[in-house]
């Protein structure tokens, strides 16, 4: 291979292979516009591959290499503004040029047959991807050659509820919505208390009867007097008969007296 | 059957591909002046037997689905939904206590009735507009119908158990222990007057107020 | 040719009427879990000289005119997107070699990918992120859809022209690093030098990097 590639090197001059771009020359614009057309370096080297009218596999490096060179060149001579990858493209070149003409000794790895052979690779393989997008593009196209149907009438699958509810749940959901319904009833019973008058008007009189001191319990109503076993009769008369003497003490009636806390609780008539 | 001839491939292909149906002179004239009347006639017939067939609708030509495969179209597919427990309680009143209003369900739920919970009752073909109530506003009334029979096995109504006998069930769960307490004792010597034949659906057992005390 | 039996007539109307190519599974479905493959084939093969043909292209699918009639229907107002050179070399890349990264895509052409391209391409619904190779910074891979096959008319991307033969030359295997590095290898220290403007610029140049910022 690496002899193919130098072989390729005799062949002809650079300048008449190629009557490409620089071809134009003289006619600064028309260049420009040339390199405006090339998407970068690869794409120029393939174009100038191309013009070499062989198989890419079968292309002179050097003679491309040549080739490629020449054009920076001239586009420098003519002042013509080219883009910094082209110009590492044209270092690069220049430096596997230099190196694949050197004896092979003083090579380093990778060595420049391989360096060639991988930039031929690549050119076929960005000239294979440009083939194929051309041939893609000719195939027979939905919408431009060929059609799908116009009008179709569309295919629809309407989803339909089947419900569901179990009798247990149909009851149930009633009895608790009666329940939830049932009207909250609030019910005072009636209950048996001594009110404050009563219970005034007994200590009072009580209080008239005796000189000494009594206890308040005994204030209370018997417990074997009709209702008065009720417990919450007798808690009632008792909280009752305690607000009557405070307020007999408070008018100056009643003398309260209570020897230690939660003992029991006196009552003597205050002489007026 | 022969295979088709060029100007039939053309043709079926220019009504295939059309978004409109299209006339003779139409496609005559999509295809460059072709006579296509033949060609029309005898792809009618190609399609006779098969799944699509070529049309004529007034003057156009179109292919459409063979008109007995036209539910392939359209299909319905079943999907087996539970109902939601408002619409379970929705139509429960209504099943015990028919004919009623909105107002009157939401009177006894004590909440606002969505309206697609009535819709799903009658989508579910167990419910129906059995009218409309002659009281101010006349507000449509709602049933159940013989599918709602139906669907829970029973002959009538009055099969459904009354509110006496779901508490009998256990099926009443109580909901608060102080108040199920307090009803209980206040309703006692109150219960005989007020219990209403258990069996009576159009009168519920609970002494609910009939009809119309919703509003 | 026998009249085609129901399979084959419902699984035609299923495939004429729908607005997208279907799979055979989702031709089943519709069809109440029929075993549509054998239909598939014989409705091939009944429409294999007609103006019309069922294809398939990935999995799915459909009706088409038959291309040799493409000379009668074409029209201008139905034409497809122009694709720039840059998006059809793309595409090709894409295609023959997915799934692919967006700098293994550069180093094929050379050249940075404009942003709009891949863009382009997606919305066309022809390319689709494919996820990310698992290499350092995880770059998302692009490939080709079903809409892509649809449109080119391929069975699958087996049928991409020429693939054979430039798989057998080497060309779609995977692109070597060493490739993506190949012009700057030798150019970091000589491109200063190189670089040297002989002219006044005249406009910014149009800041395209060299080959290897591909990666």
């Amino acid at each position: 291979m690496s002899t193919d590639l130098l072989a390729g090197a005799s062949e002809g001059s650079a300048f008449e292979a190629w009557d490409g771009p620089a071809a134009a020359a003289g006619d600064d614009a028309a260049l420009y516009l040339e390199i405006d057309g090339w998407e970068g370096p690869l794409d120029l080297l393939l174009d100038l591959a191309r013009r070499q009218k062989v198989d890419l596999r079968q292309i002179s490096i050097l003679e491309l290499v040549d080739q490629y060179l020449t054009y920076v060149e001239q586009a420098e001579k003519m002042c013509l503004e080219l883009a910094a990858d082209y110009l590492v493209m044209a270092a690069w070149l220049a430096y596997l040029k230099s190196a694949l003409l050197l004896p092979r000794e003083e090579q380093e790895d990778p060595g420049p047959e391989e360096l060639a052979l991988r930039l031929q690779m690549r050119l076929q393989r960005l000239g294979a991807m440009r083939e194929s997008a051309a041939r893609l593009m000719g195939r027979d196209r939905l919408g431009r050659d060929v059609f799908a149907r116009g009008a179709p009438e569309g295919l629809r699958i309407d989803r339909k509820n089947a419900w569901k509810c179990e009798w247990y749940d149909l009851v149930k959901a009633y009895g608790d919505v009666k329940q939830r319904a049932d009207p909250v009833v609030h019910i005072v019973h009636e209950r048996m208390v001594m009110t404050l008058d009563s219970a005034l008007s007994r200590v009072s009189s009580m209080l008239g009867v005796t000189l000494d001191w009594m206890e308040l319990r005994d204030f209370l109503p018997s417990s074997h007097e009709g209702d008065w076993a009720d417990p919450r009769l007798r808690r009632s008369a008792l909280a009752s008969s305690f607000v009557a003497a405070l307020e007999l003490a408070r008018i100056g009636k009643a003398e309260i007296a209570q020897e230690e806390i939660f003992g029991p609780l006196r009552l003597k008539a205050l002489k007026s | 059957m022969s295979a088709p001839d060029d100007i039939v491939r053309a043709v079926e292909a220019a009504v295939f591909a059309s978004e409109q149906p299209m006339t003779a002179e139409q496609i005559s004239a999509h295809l460059e002046g072709a006579d296509v009347k033949d060609a029309l006639a005898r792809l009618q017939d190609d399609y006779a037997e098969r799944g699509i067939h070529l049309v004529q609708r007034g003057k156009s030509w179109h292919f459409e689905t063979a008109p007995d495969l036209a539910h392939l179209l359209r299909r319905e597919r079943e999907q087996v939904r539970r109902l939601s427990r408002a619409a379970t309680e929705v139509l429960a009143i209504i099943a015990y206590q028919e004919p009623v209003s909105r107002a009157e369900i939401e009177a006894i739920r004590g909440v606002q009735t969505a309206k697609g919970t009535l819709d799903v009752l009658m989508e579910a073909g167990w419910v129906r507009v059995a009218g409309r109530r002659e009281v101010p506003g006349r507000p449509v009334i709602y049933a159940t119908t013989p599918d709602f029979l139906a669907h829970f096995g029973l002959k009538t109504r009055k099969e459904l158990p009354g509110i006496d006998e779901l508490r009998a069930a256990g099926l009443l769960d109580p909901v608060d222990d102080e108040m199920v307490e307090l009803a209980l004792s206040a309703s006692s010597q109150d219960a005989e007057q007020n219990q209403a034949p258990a069996c009576e659906p159009e009168a519920p057992s609970d002494g609910t107020p009939p009809d119309g005390s919703a509003e």
